[in-house]
This record gives structure tokens, C-alpha cells and sequence, in this order.
């Protein structure tokens, strides 16, 4: 009975989407919003990605939302999670090439991650990309070594203050420039590394607070007993 | 040759990836499994998002790579489908982490056991004495003290 | 609109999606359906970039087939769910009995 | 003006530095939320209190209107946006000690900060997407603070609450893409401008579909609100309180967006009217057939809603009205009804002579359920004969039917509150424990204003009267965001 109500369910909303895709008309965008950004966010911000400026100029409330709703996720979760017991065994040691692969994989991902970050704003990538990339860095240790596991003070000072940065620079344009998140500084000319004004700042400060976000939330899970089979 | 739009065959994917993972949702009984199924309703709707901006003469909305004035995808729709992906992992973390001591609780993932446990503790928590089995049980289970045992055959989809 | 060879490999990879996708749902074994999610995750980043949004494709690959992968298969050591074998076919294998008896009672 | 993104912004900033903080120091730590919040609401209340009513935007970022995001800030959105942090600091977690670890309460209370933020962010955003993260920020903020009393059954809650959300989630962005394929646009006014042309077919109705049932999972909607009694069972009174007040009504406003600025037509606020009906039904009738005060309250905070909707439904400024009317009145008595059941969690049977061990929360009680069920001289009167007298006027089937739902809810309604009642004020001999002074006080500042909003029933119903007709005002609307030069000779002559 219950099978075929959520049978009935799905099949319904499977028909409802071809019926509705047959009406829209895919491949030939509106692009209302779209191309007005494309033709002036050379111009406006500086960004040789366009997706960077959208992401980090345009919608940049979006992604400070979106920060924080990691940021939520990780708290509730440290919150779920609580503290690990002193007694309960962590576990096992990795083997010998886990944990040299994780001392040679440390620093490569470190320079990949802050390279992808550095260059948001003029190649694909950028805050979230290294940010990501960064938190793989770190959790590759504690998978080497996870007796020793993540200093947790460590992370939550980083996320707090990157976190911290992101909004202070946004308040620093509220007040200098009267509008919150306006991007400043000289645009400098398109394509250099430094150029776009505050944006190189700004995925710096996303790529730190999601790193230390998600580090956390992966060691903080990882860090719970096991239930052993 | 067979004419095969592009376009489509990506539509007929992102629903693909839609419906199958409300499927998931509404007929799986194991909860983990509730929550890969909404791994790929996300990214079924992530691919529908990037549809909704994708024009097929374009090139990527970045700045001097492409040839000089070409066309370029809509970077909206980008930008929404970056945010939610991340939205995404966020919740699915969360999710796991509560899963992880919900098993500790209750060694099982069966969302009909679980009810079925939560019924009868929430029984417990607000009277002192536990529910009479005359009692009308909520989903035909008998709510005995003993917790149901696990209940043979998962049922999958 | 001939078909081009775009074309065919957009097939060929939303095939393999959709199977994946059917997989993570059917499949018994809880390493194997994450492992077919993550799958599903490396096609769908293909997508994108023949959508041309490179960015998202990034982060599909980093995020959803690498953090969402790996916070998964976390998720399963932690549930003891962390086995290859497939046990004769009966639903709750995956937690052995012995466990199951003095958990459920606590 | 450009300060209203500060209420938004600070909370943030001071969740993202409280638990640094914690370990610093703990009194700052603890001090931090209150202070933000009531800045906060200090800004806001400045701006309702301007003698300009006018509604005005703030441009973030300072991209003009359809390219960047846009607050959106009339009347109506600062009612809202108000009554976020005053109801956070109302079931603000005060207590130092309950807690040994500094760290635990910093990350409830940067839990209760996000929550406000995005609460008060989805009250003024003019943008679909923007709206979308506020509500899936509320969403995680949330599920934190639900699962907070770490019980088992919490956390099975959770799990359910959690997956239903996510679910719903995707349904939303479902719409959200389907409108930015027909429209290119993400600005609602720029949608609005859109919608006579773009949206009116099947598609877009589908969008409204997909959106009413994803933003409906926080506003307690019909087909998606099985996690309310799950939930309000197991979560803190305080957390749950919140939950039904405040968190639904700011659901419930990103529907009115919706449906004033882009959907005005008869298509979609009927299918608002017959999901308000099914929901009142579903509620009330599941309330009167529960076996506890908190879910008892729950149940019946789903029936209200459905009230709500059926209220929002009717078009135009009385619609508005009668729906504003509703959801504030509902905000203050769920509210206050949660914070009594702090100690009243217990079931029914058990909390019979109540009124000897608690006389002051029993009477309180007894207010609240008049008000509910609607007896005249109290404000829950007038919102009933609002909505009552909007659905005759309109007069349609459908209308007669929600109308005659009402009716008979209230009979129900009135059935269950007195059986409580009665068992409250029945002699037992085991009464349940008195009340706390903190649990108390939420629910008797809530019976002052409840009393003071009835005797001054004029002055509040002439200013919601125009609340209701500024923000009914589609043209006014898209006219303030895009002050193009046409629109402002057209609304030159309405006046």
C-alpha cells in the first residue's frame, strides 16, 4: 500500500517534470541578468572569471549566507558529535605508505589549494575549490596519524577569523563606500594576480573559512568512537 | 545517424537523477540510503540548474580564453549551482553525524524500527508508566517494551 | 543537428549516470552504493564541463565525488557498515548478529 | 539607510567569533549574542518609528537592481524583520550554569545568532536565490538547535525533519530553476514585471508548485508537515516555541512574496486555499485526538497556519490583512503557549491540577486558548471575522468550503482547549511541578501585550491596515525596485 503511494508519487512527479520540460526552452536562455552581467563585469569588478565576480561581487550575500550555513552544519554537528571519551581507542595507526604518502601529499595539496584560491578571479576556481582542497591537505594527515588528529582550538580560531575577515571587509566597504560588500581598491588591469580590487582578498578569506569548516567537521566525525563489527 | 540532441539527452538525465533519488527517498527504509538518494536528487537539479543557463554557440563565461567577443553561458546559474553544492555537503555532513549516534542509540537504520523506538521512548518520557499493549499501535507494530526486533527482508526499492 | 562526438560521450556518460544512480539505490552492499554515488558525482562534473562551466565542475569533482565521498565512507566506519563482503542475502547482515542483540537493549 | 544590512550582518559576524571568544573570555562570550541582537533590533525598530513609511531597497554591493541582490524593506518585511530578535531574545538560553562547558553554550548560542540572522534576512530579501540560503540557513540552524537535548528520540526527530527538509529543499530549487528558464531573472520584481508574460502557462504554475511545497516544509504546510509533532515533542519548549512562532511566519512570508509580487492570479492562490484547508483539517483534527500538551500545541500551531494561507489567499489588501492579522497573532500565542509547556511536557492525564501548583501559568493559559479559539473582546476575534468575512466576500465554492472549515475547526478547537482547561483546574493528587520564573516570563510578557493589543484594538488595526495595503501593492512594488520613469507617473495618478 505504502509502495504504491510513493510509486504513484514518483511516477507523478517524473510526468510533471517531461510534461514541463516539453514547454521550456533549453538551449536558448532568456539571458536577462545573465548577459547584462557578461557585457559589464569586466568593467565593474575586474575579474577575468566571471563566475568569481558573480559568486563573490553580485551575489556576495549568497555566499556569505552559504558560509554560514557550513559554518552551521559543522557547529550542529560538533554539537550531534560532542566530546570524544579520553578512554575510548582512537583508531588504528595508518600503515607506513599512508603515512608517508600523507607527508608527501601535505604540503603539494597546501600549494595546489592556495593556488586554485589565488587564482579565482582569473582561471577556474577559487574559495570553495581550495578551500576543499585544503581541508583534503589536513584530513590526509589525520587519516596517516589519527592518534594525533587536529588541534580543534587551531580550527575553530581560523574559521572564526576567517569567517570574521569575510564580513569585516564587507563592513569596511558599508562604511567606506556606503554599501555592504561593494569591491574596492584599484581593479588593476584584467588577468594580472592582482587586480580585481577586494576579490583575491575576499576568496582568500572563503578559501580559509571552508577549509577550517570542513577539516573540522571531518575530523570531529572521525574523531567519534567507532562501532567496530 | 541517429539525431541526438544534446540538450535533451542532458534533460532527460538531470530528471533521470531527480526521480530516481525521490524513489530513494520515499521507498527506502534504510535512512543512509535516504541520504545517498538525496545526494543524487541534488545533483539532478545541481545539472538542471546549468541547463537552465547553457546555450550551445557559447563558450565559458571566463574572460580572454575564449576567441574575442564569442558568446558566453549565462554565469548566473553557475554561480547557484557552486552555492548549493555546498549547501549540499553541509547538510549531508550534519546528516551523517546524527545518523552516527542515532546507531549508537539504536544499532539500526531502519526508518520503521526507528519510529517505532521513538513511539514508544516518547511513550515512556511522558508518562511514567509505559503504554498499555491494548493500546492502539501507530503502523500496526505492537509497542511492546522490547524494541522490536529487526524486521526480516529489507526492503528496497 | 548531426551528431557529433560531444554528443555521443554526453550519452554515454548520462547511461552511466543513470545506472550508477540505480545502483546506489539497489545495490546491497553500502561501500558499493557509496562508491556508485560518488560515480554518479564524476559523471555529472564531466557534465558540466561539457556545459561549459568549468568552475562547477571543479567543485563537483572536489566536493561532491571527493568531501561527500570521503564524509560518507566515514560515515559508514563509523556505522560499522565498513565491509566488502556480501552476507548470503539477508537484509540486515550488514550488522552482525552477535552486536545487534545487546545494542537494540541499552 | 544602507544599516539594515547590519541586523542581518552582526549576528553573523558574532557567531562566527563566539566560540574564539569562549575561550577568552566567558562572559563576554555569553554577553555578545544579547548585545548584537538588540542592536539590532534597535535599528529596525528606528526605522519602523521614521515618520517616511515609504517603502525604500538597498542595493548590496552596490550593483543596481537585476544584476546584484537587493533588501527589499516596506512595512510588512520590518514587522517581520522586528519580531526576529525580539522572539530570540525572548527564548534566549539565559541560564550560566545548566551548561559546565563554555564551549557547548557558545555553539548553541552562535546556533540561536544564524538562526537569527537568516531569519532576518529572508524577512527583507528581494531576490528568489537570496531568499533560498536564508531558508536553508534557517534550516541548518535549526536541525542544530533541535537535536540540542541529545536524547534519542531527538535525534531520530532530526534525522526525519532533516531528510523531509533537504527533500523539500530540492523541490524549491526545482522551481527556482524552472522560473529562471522562463524568465532569465532572479529579482522578484523583475519576475513580477516577467510574470504577465512568461509565467502564466502550466510551467510557471508548476514553478509556484514546486516552491509552495519546499518553502512549505518550514511554514508547516500540508503535505510536508509530518515532522511537526516529531519534532516539537522532542526539541526544547524554547526551541520549539521559536520554531512554530517565528521561523513558520517568516515561511510563510517568502510564500506571500511569491505569490503577491509574481503569482497574482486566481490559479495559484486557489491552490494555496485548498492545501490551507487540508492543513487546518489535518491539524485540528490531529490535535484533538493527541495525547500531550506539547503536541497538542503542535498540531494546533499546524491548524492555525492553515489559517493563515487560507488568509493570504484571498487577493487583495484585505487578504493581506486578514492573513497578517492571523500569522502576528499566532506568532504571539504559540509562542507563549511554548513557553509554557517547558514544564508542561508531560502528557495530558498527567497534567491534571495544574492550576493548583501554577495558578499564574493555568490563567495565562486559559487567555491564550480564548484568544485561539476566537471569544470577542480578544484580538483572536477580530482575525477570525477578517478572514471569515474576506472568504464570504469572495464567495466562490472553494471560498465557502475553507469558510465552513473554520467554522468547523473552531468547534473543535474549543472542544480540546476546554478538556485541557477543565483538567487543569480538576483536583489531583499528584499536580505537576510549578514553573520556573524564566519559563514564565516569556508567556507573561506575550498576556501583557495580548491584553494591551485589546484594549487598544483601534490604533494597531488602523496601522496593520496599512501594512496590509502597502504591501498588496504589486505596482508599488516593482516600481520601488525599478523606479523607471513610467511606473512613477502611473503611480503618481493612483494617488
Amino acid at each position: 500500500m505504502r509502495n504504491l503511494a510513493a510509486i504513484l508519487f514518483t511516477g507523478g512527479l517524473g510526468f510533471l517534470l517531461l510534461v514541463i520540460a516539453s514547454q521550456l526552452d533549453f538551449g536558448h536562455p532568456p539571458m536577462v541578468v545573465g548577459q547584462e552581467i557578461l557585457d559589464v563585469a569586466g568593467d565593474q569588478v575586474g575579474a577575468a572569471n566571471i563566475v568569481t565576480s558573480v559568486l563573490l561581487a553580485y551575489r556576495g550575500i549568497d555566499t556569505l549566507g552559504e558560509l554560514s550555513i557550513l559554518f552551521a552544519a559543522a557547529t550542529a554537528a560538533g554539537l550531534v558529535l560532542g566530546h570524544r571519551h579520553g578512554d575510548a581507542p582512537s583508531d588504528p595507526e595508518g600503515g607506513f605508505i599512508l603515512r608517508a604518502g600523507a607527508d608527501l601529499l601535505f604540503p603539494l595539496l597546501l600549494v595546489v589549494g592556495f593556488y586554485i584560491i589565488l587564482h579565482g578571479h582569473l582561471t577556474p576556481g577559487g574559495g570553495f575549490q581550495g578551500g576543499v582542497i585544503l581541508a583534503a591537505a589536513f584530513f590526509v594527515g589525520v587519516l596517516g596519524r589519527p592518534a594525533k588528529g587536529l588541534n580543534h582550538d587551531v580550527i575553530s580560531v581560523i574559521e572564526g577569523l576567517a569567517g570574521a575577515a569575510f564580513i569585516g571587509i564587507g563592513l569596511w566597504a558599508l562604511f567606506l563606500e556606503g554599501e555592504f560588500l561593494k569591491p574596492m581598491l584599484d581593479k588593476g588591469t584584467l588577468g594580472d594576480l592582482i587586480s580585481a580590487g577586494t576579490l583575491p582578498l575576499l576568496s582568500l578569506a572563503l578559501g580559509l573559512k571552508v577549509g577550517s569548516e570542513l577539516a573540522g567537521l571531518m575530523t570531529s566525525l572521525s574523531d567519534t568512537e567507532a562501532r567496530e563489527p | 545517424m541517429i539525431d541526438l540532441n544534446f540538450v535533451t539527452v542532458l534533460y532527460v538525465g538531470a530528471i533521470g537523477l531527480l526521480v530516481i533519488g525521490a524513489v530513494g527517498l520515499v521507498m527506502c527504509n534504510n535512512v543512509f540510503r535516504m541520504v545517498l538518494a538525496l545526494v543524487l536528487a541534488e545533483a539532478g537539479v545541481n545539472l538542471l540548474l546549468i541547463l537552465a543557463g547553457y546555450r550551445g554557440d557559447a563558450a565559458a563565461p571566463i574572460l580572454g580564453f575564449g576567441p574575442e567577443g564569442a558568446q558566453m553561458v549565462d554565469p548566473v546559474p553557475q554561480v547557484l549551482v557552486l552555492t548549493a553544492i555546498v549547501i549540499g555537503v553541509g547538510v549531508q555532513a550534519l546528516a551523517v553525524a546524527v545518523l552516527v549516534r542515532v546507531f549508537h542509540a539504536y544499532g539500526t537504520l531502519d526508518m520503521r524500527e526507528l519510529k517505532a523506538h521513538f513511539e514508544f521512548e516518547l511513550a515512556a518520557e511522558k508518562t511514567t508508566e509505559p503504554p498499555r499493549s491494548t493500546e492502539e499501535p501507530a503502523g500496526g507494530r505492537p509497542l511492546s517494551p522490547v524494541p522490536p526486533r529487526p524486521h526480516p527482508g529489507e526492503a528496497r526499492s | 543537428m548531426g551528431a557529433n562526438v560531444v554528443d555521443w560521450m554526453a550519452l554515454l556518460i548520462v547511461v552511466i549516470v543513470l545506472a550508477s544512480a540505480v545502483a546506489v539505490l539497489t545495490v546491497r552492499n553500502m561501500v558499493g552504493a557509496v562508491a556508485a554515488s560518488s560515480v554518479v558525482s564524476l559523471g555529472v562534473s564531466v557534465l558540466f564541463v561539457l556545459l561549459h562551466a568549468p568552475d562547477v565542475a571543479m567543485t563537483e569533482a572536489a566536493v561532491g565525488a571527493g568531501l561527500s565521498g570521503v564524509v560518507l565512507a566515514v560515515g559508514l566506519r563509523k556505522l560499522g557498515l565498513w565491509r566488502l563482503e556480501d552476507d548470503k542475502g539477508t537484509a540486515h547482515a550488514l550488522v552482525p548478529t552477535s552486536q545487534r542483540e545487546d545494542d537494540t537493549d541499552a | 539607510m544602507t544599516n539594515v544590512i547590519l541586523p542581518v550582518v552582526l549576528p553573523l559576524l558574532a557567531a562566527f567569533l563566539l566560540q574564539p571568544l569562549a575561550r577568552l573570555s566567558g562572559v563576554v562570550a555569553r554577553l555578545l549574542g544579547p548585545l548584537v541582537l538588540l542592536v539590532g533590533l534597535v535599528l529596525l525598530l528606528r526605522l519602523w518609528f521614521a515618520p517616511d513609511t515609504e517603502p525604500f531597497t538597498v542595493a548590496l554591493g552596490g550593483f543596481a537592481p537585476p544584476l546584484g541582490i537587493v533588501f527589499y524593506v516596506d512595512q510588512l518585511a520590518l514587522i517581520f524583520a522586528i519580531a526576529v530578535p525580539l522572539f530570540t531574545l525572548l527564548f534566549w538560553n539565559w541560564s550560566a550554569d545548566a551548561y559546565e562547558d563554555s564551549q557547548e553554550k557558545a555553539r548553541q548560542d552562535a546556533l540561536m545568532l544564524l538562526l537569527a540572522a537568516s531569519a532576518t534576512g529572508l524577512a527583507l530579501s528581494g531576490d528568489l536565490f537570496n531568499i533560498y540560503v536564508f531558508y536553508e540557513l534557517m534550516a541548518v540552524a535549526s536541525f542544530g538547535l533541535v537535536v540540542l537535548r541529545g536524547t534519542g528520540p531527538a535525534q531520530i526527530a532530526t534525522v526525519r525533519y532533516l531528510l523531509l527538509s533537504a527533500f523539500g529543499s530540492v523541490l524549491a530549487l526545482v522551481g527556482i530553476a524552472i522560473l529562471y528558464t522562463q524568465t532569465g531573472t532572479l529579482n522578484l520584481a523583475q519576475l513580477g514585471q516577467l510574470a504577465p508574460t512568461s509565467l502564466h502557462g502550466p510551467a510557471g504554475l508548476a514553478a509556484f508548485g514546486f516552491m509552495l511545497v519546499g518553502f512549505g516544509v518550514k511554514a508547516e504546510l500540508f503535505p510536508v508537515n509530518t515532522w511537526v509533532p516529531e519534532v516539537y515533542a522532542t526539541a526544547p519548549a524554547r526551541i520549539a516555541g521559536l520554531l512554530a512562532g517565528l521561523v513558520s511566519k517568516l515561511a510563510v512570508l517568502v510564500v506571500v512574496r511569491l505569490l503577491v509580487v509574481v503569482y497574482q492570479d486566481t490559479a495559484a492562490s486557489q491552490l494555496l486555499l485548498v492545501l490551507g484547508t487540508l492543513t487546518i483539517l489535518f491539524g485540528e483534527f490531529a490535535a484533538w485526538r493527541s495525547k500531550d500538551f506539547p503536541r497538542m500545541i503542535g498540531f494546533s500551531s499546524i491548524g492555525q497556519l492553515g489559517i493563515v494561507f487560507i488568509g493570504f489567499s484571498i487577493p487583495g489588501p484585505w487578504g493581506m490583512l486578514a492573513g497578517l492579522a492571523v500569522a502576528l497573532h499566532h506568532l504571539l500565542i504559540k509562542s507563549a503557549l511554548f513557553g509554557l509547556a517547558n514544564r508542561w511536557s508531560g502528557s495530558l492525564e498527567s497534567l491534571a491540577g495544574g492550576a493548583r501548583s501554577a495558578p499564574i501559568a493555568a490563567g495565562l493559559f486559559v487567555l491564550f486558548a480564548l484568544s485561539l479559539i476566537g471569544v470577542p473582546p480578544l484580538p483572536g476575534f477580530w482575525t477570525k471575522i477578517l478572514v471569515l468575512t474576506g472568504l464570504a466576500q469572495e464567495g466562490s465554492g472553494l471560498h465557502l468550503m475553507a469558510l465552513g472549515a473554520i467554522l468547523l475547526i473552531t468547534a473543535i478547537e474549543a472542544n480540546y482547549l476546554f478538556r485541557f482547561a477543565t483538567k487543569l483546574f480538576s483536583t489531583s493528587d499528584r499536580p505537576p511541578a510549578s514553573h520556573g520564573l524564566m519559563d514564565i516570563g516569556a508567556a507573561v510578557l506575550i498576556g501583557i501585550a495580548l491584553v494591551a493589543v485589546t484594549i487598544q484594538i483601534d490604533p494597531v488595526g488602523d496601522r496593520l491596515r496599512a501594512v496590509a495595503r502597502q504591501a498588496a501593492d504589486r505596482e508599488a512594488y516593482i516600481s520601488t525596485v525599478f523606479p523607471a520613469e513610467p511606473t512613477i507617473a502611473a503611480r503618481e495618478d493612483r494617488r
